[in-house]
């Protein structure tokens, strides 16, 4: 996949967790939990969806690692390969 | 005189190397250790040890449920022989076939069959292979004198002579198709009379005579590579114990049995080697104890063999997709 | 790309000559298949162009000549063997269980065999019992091989192809009512995957099951329920084993009901095995019980009405798909 | 006695050929043995001096049995007094592998073995296991156990309880008489209806999807459903505006009344979660992203426990009379994006395992955040759990739904891994002193994660 294929996927994953989030909007380098209504129940759903969508296993421990779109999409992008 | 010498030492080492391992078969089987159908070729040995000399390692041969001499001579190990009958996975066929279905595909060698007859339409078939793409090689097919009956025996004759196909039709008549004699079975007995009926060589050798089989079979073995299409051998035998291990032999006298033991194809070869001074009681006793030590390991190998874990279960129900 | 208007047959045809221009390996033996031209004229014209050595004459030996062609695919080549027709099957039924499918997995993995072994089937053309069995299901009952049903003009024209590059044994049925199926087809059309059903008519009402020769009465059925407001969805199934569970499944997950077509005799029969699938993981979606329509469990007879009346027909399905949609019929 | 076929399992002596003292060799034939299907000659694989017959002609045995003991040729002479301490290897047999017989080689632990091995104190039970017993409610008498010495382990107990719960689950008035699609019994249990309630149209009587959806959509009559049933709807809100604005005067409806009529008394505590999040970050590593659980799960379970040891905590205040419920229902307050409040319940939440809890609390967030969860796929609460920690509050001292009587609060995990635990208890119901109980009740179940 290209990173702008992970970008979008990202993108449409969110908005099944937070349908009011405006893709043009999502500040790409500002924690997700500030911009969007978003609590621990919603990203791990978020992370769920992003796991079922990309085969990608996330770990507790990385979510420090997934807290902006640009740092997902970085995140999955290296765990593709 | 060492080349005729080691022939002799050869086909001796070959008989008595079945012998004993088929003896140590019986007592494994009453041990338990052995389970299922068990077929011995004690009695026989002759048959395939004379046979294989002729054939070379490209033939391919198809033999029956009664295939452990064939395939110890033909270079399949006892270790994975035993190993086979034990149902471990180092057997020579992943421990799945047991007795009756020993194959060796690096060696040609296309297996037992339990199904009378059954393994003969396959044997046409690879001759047919040889055929279409010119190698010159014949496929040797075994079979006792009851698979004469089935239908698929009547097929093949046809159709190898039809398609003058390199097929060796080799028939060990041992005179009994399990617990039926065959002048009980059999319209025409002499089974060669009615092989030639069918536009094929068809001619009796004595089974029992290790160089009469290999002299018979090398012969036929030669037309066939050059095209002249199948020959059929009846090869006059008799296998000295039961049909299989739960057989009472009530259709036989014990005095047919000792009758023929007196024809017992390992001494009748040590005579004969002896008188022509190419052997000697020393060569006997060394390939006894070069015997014993085989089987010993055999079952050494088998006894540490591993089972195959469940889970492999359906590997190789089909073949595996081959990545791109 | 232009279409071309061709029947089933020729299909069929056009994939034989494809397969030996392309493949040296591949020859085609059965009775009749030669000098005859084959006795639903499928391989008219191949014995000129190929020559008598690769379109094999066989004599009546069923038994044999089958077990030859399983004998010369573990000896390197890549058999098309023809039996007239399933019901002749039966006399190279030994060779086909006891070698072709098990060889492989009871010799540990020694021997792959190649081989493609073709047959009409079905009933529909009053040639009596004898001639008019059904019997798809029992051979997808066996580990070891593969079955395929091409009903429509481009799987008789790409299913050949990729049966003959498998490396185990493929069973190819063909419904005697086919051959004739006239149609337009893409000119390049080429080899298809054989391992996949097909929607070939979608619908959210009831899914409808089915194979081979019972398709076409399935769509012409599901026309019929169209006009009384039923949107009926078909699904070929293509291949009998491996048996494509997951698009069944799906369609029923979607519509909540299912009826399955089969012209084998229900008891035992492959019906029965996709409904015990359907219950087995889709339990829960279901809003009425799964119904089928099979063969009345008889010797098909010879006289045509009764013959029609003992295999699956049109009515028949529209029937069992009210009695599925819940309306008192 | 030799295994002489593929299903023979046992012989009959018929008679000897030989007797003490008589000199054999490999292949002589030295008995005769009857099997069901013939007499088969036995045969002895040494050389050797036969010692000692074991089995006389006439009897029975079961292959593998030692029949005689032969000296081997060269072997040392059995000593004529006492029997040696190793009898010689009896040269007759082989060591024979088990024969592989159709029974299983040792009879499983039977319920009856289990019991009498426990001797006259029935219940032996680990602790863990006599612990959940309790608290799943599970008779120990009636528990097979499969642990060493037939032991009850916990895994017992929690089959036990299992099989009870498919029992009771269903509705007793589901039980056989209704014919149900199972599509129609799926949606039923989501949408909370109760099966009884529903007008059958499918055939032969039976109840199809549809006839689910009709009972779903027509209006609910007692008991008023959580929160979120608006009051009789005479119009259904169409935009997003109006459906925000409707539940805005249904909350200020229900907070109003419910200030109004219920005396509150409020109770804190704080409890260290330290023993609880370490087991959940050691079980959600086995787990994968999809089973991974959140502490939120575990507080519903523990205050769904703790109702049961307290029940003036769990039900209705109807009437002017206080009606304990048998059943743990625990509302889970979510709010809506965009504002709003709904607090949908979780079902039978004491007896479902936490794996299932948060499949069903995914499940239900995931439609409540998303705004498409339909007021009829929420059911009633018994009592009701609001967790404000992520708002980063210590301290909910909240408002009780009526006419539940008990509303459970959380606060913010401090570093120290401690959070403020509250109950705000309806008077009338219970008195401070129960308050207290439940909320340590609360305590002692979250330092013990493991039997949540």
């Amino acid at each position: 996949m290209t990173r702008d294929e992970i970008r979008q996927t990202v993108l449409h994953t969110l908005r099944t967790i937070a349908p009011e989030a405006d893709p043009a909007e999502v500040q790409p380098d500002t924690a997700l939990r500030v911009q969007l209504d978003i609590d621990s129940m919603d990203a791990l759903n978020f992370f769920i969806r992003l796991h079922e969508k990309l085969g990608v296993e996330i770990p507790e421990a990385d979510y420090p690692k997934l807290n902006t779109l640009n740092e997902c999409v970085a995140y999955l992008a290296a765990k593709l390969g | 005189m060492n080349e005729k010498r080691e022939r002799a030492l050869r086909l001796l080492r070959h008989m008595i190397g079945i012998r004993r391992f088929e003896e140590k078969c019986a007592e494994l089987y009453s041990a338990g250790k052995i389970r299922g159908f068990l077929h011995l070729y004690i009695g026989e040995e002759a048959v395939a040890v004379g046979a294989m000399e002729a054939l070379r390692p490209q033939d391919a041969i198809v033999a029956t449920y009664r295939e452990h001499g064939h395939a110890l001579v033909r270079g399949v190990p006892a270790t994975a022989i035993m190993a086979e009958m034990f149902g471990k996975a180092e057997g020579c066929s992943g421990g799945r076939g047991g007795s009756m279905h020993i194959f060796d595909a690096s060696r040609r060698f296309y297996g037992g069959n339990a199904i009378v007859a059954g393994g003969m339409p396959l044997a046409v078939g690879l001759a047919l292979a040889d055929k279409l793409q010119n190698r010159h090689q014949v496929t040797a097919c075994f079979f006792g004198d009851g698979a004469t009956a089935e239908g698929e025996y009547h097929e093949c004759a046809n159709l190898a002579v039809l398609w003058k196909l390199p097929v060796l039709f080799l028939c060990e008549n041992n005179r009994y198709a399990m617990g039926t004699a065959i002048d009980r079975y059999q319209g025409q007995t002499n089974l060669s009379v009615r092989a030639r009926s069918y536009g094929m060589p068809g001619e009796q050798v004595d089974g029992m005579d290790v160089e009469a089989v290999a002299t018979a079979v090398a012969r036929v073995a030669a037309e066939a590579r050059e095209g002249s299409g199948p020959a059929f051998l009846e090869l006059l035998t008799y296998r000295f114990r039961a049909h299989s291990m739960y057989d009472p032999e009530l259709y036989r006298s014990k005095a047919e049995v000792e009758q023929w033991k007196k024809r017992d194809p390992i001494p009748a070869f040590q005579a004969l080697a002896r008188g022509q001074g190419l052997l000697t009681d020393a060569d006997t006793t060394a390939i006894e104890a070069a015997v014993q030590k085989e089987i010993d390991a055999a079952i050494a190998f088998a006894e540490a063999g591993t089972l195959e874990p469940i889970e492999h279960l359906t590997a190789d129900v089909y073949t595996p997709a081959r990545t791109a | 790309m232009s279409a071309q208007r061709t029947t089933y047959r020729e299909c069929m045809r056009m994939a034989l000559r494809e397969a030996m221009q392309r493949d040296p390996r591949v020859f085609l033996m059965g009775e009749d298949v030669g000098m005859y031209g084959g006795s639903y004229a499928v391989s008219k014209g191949l014995l000129e162009e190929f020559g008598p050595e690769r379109i094999r004459d066989t004599p009546l030996s069923e038994s044999t000549f089958v077990g030859a062609g399983i004998g010369a695919a573990m000896g390197g080549m890549r058999p098309i063997v023809e039996i007239m027709t399933v019901n002749f099957s039966l006399l190279a039924l030994d060779q086909i269980v006891n070698n072709a499918a098990t060889l492989r997995h009871m010799s540990g993995g020694q021997f792959s065999i190649p081989i493609v072994i073709r047959m009409a089937t079905g009933a529909g053309r009053q040639l009596a019992a004898q001639h008019s069995h059904s019997l798809e299901g029992w051979y997808a009952h066996i580990p070891g091989i593969k079955v395929l049903t091409p009903a429509t003009l481009e799987d008789a024209r790409g299913m050949l192809w990729t049966a003959l590059e498998d490396p185990d044994p493929v069973l190819i049925f063909e419904h005697a009512s086919l051959y004739n199926l006239e149609g337009e087809i893409d000119a390049a059309a080429g080899a298809v995957g054989i391992d996949k059903a097909i929607v070939r008519r979608p619908g959210k009402d009831v899914s409808l099951v089915t194979y081979g020769g019972t398709l076409h009465k399935c769509l012409q059925a599901a026309e019929q329920l169209a006009q009384a407001g039923v949107q009926a969805e078909v699904i070929d199934l293509r291949s009998l084993r491996p048996l494509d569970a997951e698009t069944v499944l799906a369609s029923v997950r979607k519509t909540h009901r299912a009826v399955v077509v089969d012209e084998g005799w229900r008891s035992g029969s492959l019906s029965a095995e996709i409904m015990a699938r359907i219950l087995e993981t889709a339990f829960y979606d279901l809003d009425a019980p799964v119904e089928r329509v099979c063969s009345a469990e008889v010797p098909i007879p010879y006289p045509q009405h009764l013959e029609q009346a003992a295999t699956p027909q049109p009515p028949g399905i529209v029937a069992a798909v009210h009695r599925v949609m819940g309306r008192h019929v | 006695m030799p295994s002489l076929g593929a299903d023979m399992e046992a012989g009959t002596l018929i008679e000897w050929l030989v007797k003490p003292g008589s000199r054999v060799k490999r292949g002589d034939i030295i008995a005769v043995v009857d099997t069901e299907k013939a007499a088969i000659d036995v045969e002895v694989w040494l050389d050797g001096v036969v010692e000692r017959l074991l089995v006389e002609p006439g009897i029975r045995v079961p292959v593998g049995t030692v029949l005689a003991i032969i000296r081997a040729d060269g072997a040392a002479p059995e000593p004529a007094a006492a029997a040696s301490a190793v009898p010689p290897q009896p040269a007759v047999q082989v060591q024979p592998q088990a024969p592989v017989s159709s029974r299983p080689a040792s009879p499983p632990p039977s319920f009856s073995a289990a019991s009498e091995a426990t001797g006259q104190d029935r219940h032996r039970a680990s602790p863990l296991a006599r612990r959940m017993a309790q608290d799943l409610g599970v008779d120990l008498s009636h528990v097979p156990g499969t642990g060493p010495g037939g032991t009850i382990t916990h895994t017992d107990v929690e089959q036990a309880a299992a099989r009870a719960r498919m029992a009771t689950a269903i509705p007793r008035e589901a039980m056989g008489r209704l014919r149900v699609s199972p599509l129609a019994r799926r949606l039923a249990k989501e949408q909370g209806v109760d099966l009884a309630r529903v007008q059958a149209t499918g055939r032969e009587g039976a109840i199809t999807a549809a006839d689910v959806e009709r009972a779903a959509a027509a209006p609910r009559p007692a008991p008023p459903a959580g929160l979120a049933a608006a009051p009789q709807r005479t119009f259904a809100p169409k935009t997003p505006q109006e459906r925000s604005a409707a539940m805005r005067r249904a909350i200020a409806q229900a907070m109003t009344r419910s200030k109004r009529e219920i005396p509150h008394y409020y109770l804190a505590l704080e409890i260290s979660l330290e023993r609880t999040l370490k087991w959940l970050e050691a079980e959600n590593s086995k787990r994968s992203i999809v089973d991974r659980l959140l502490y939120s799960v575990l507080l519903i379970k523990a205050v769904a426990l703790a109702a049961r040891e307290v029940p003036e905590m769990n039900g209705f205040w109807i009437d002017d009379g206080f009606k304990a419920s048998e059943a743990v229902h625990v509302g889970m307050a979510i709010s809506l994006r965009g504002g709003g409040l709904v607090a949908p319940a979780l079902r039978f939440a004491d007896r479902q395992p936490l794996a299932e809890l948060m499949r069903q609390l995914r499940d239900l967030v995931a439609r409540a955040r998303a705004n498409s969860l339909r007021s009829s796929e929420m059911s009633d609460p018994t009592l009701t759990v609001t967790n404000l920690g992520e708002q980063g509050v210590d301290t909910v001292f909240g408002i009780i739904f009526p006419p539940q009587v008990a509303l459970v609060g959380f606060g913010r995990v401090s570093p120290r891994r401690t959070l403020q635990a509250s109950v705000s208890a309806d008077h009338r119901a219970s008195d401070g002193h129960r308050g207290g109980l439940f909320l340590a009740a609360i305590d002692r179940r979250l330092q013990s994660p493991e039997t949540l």
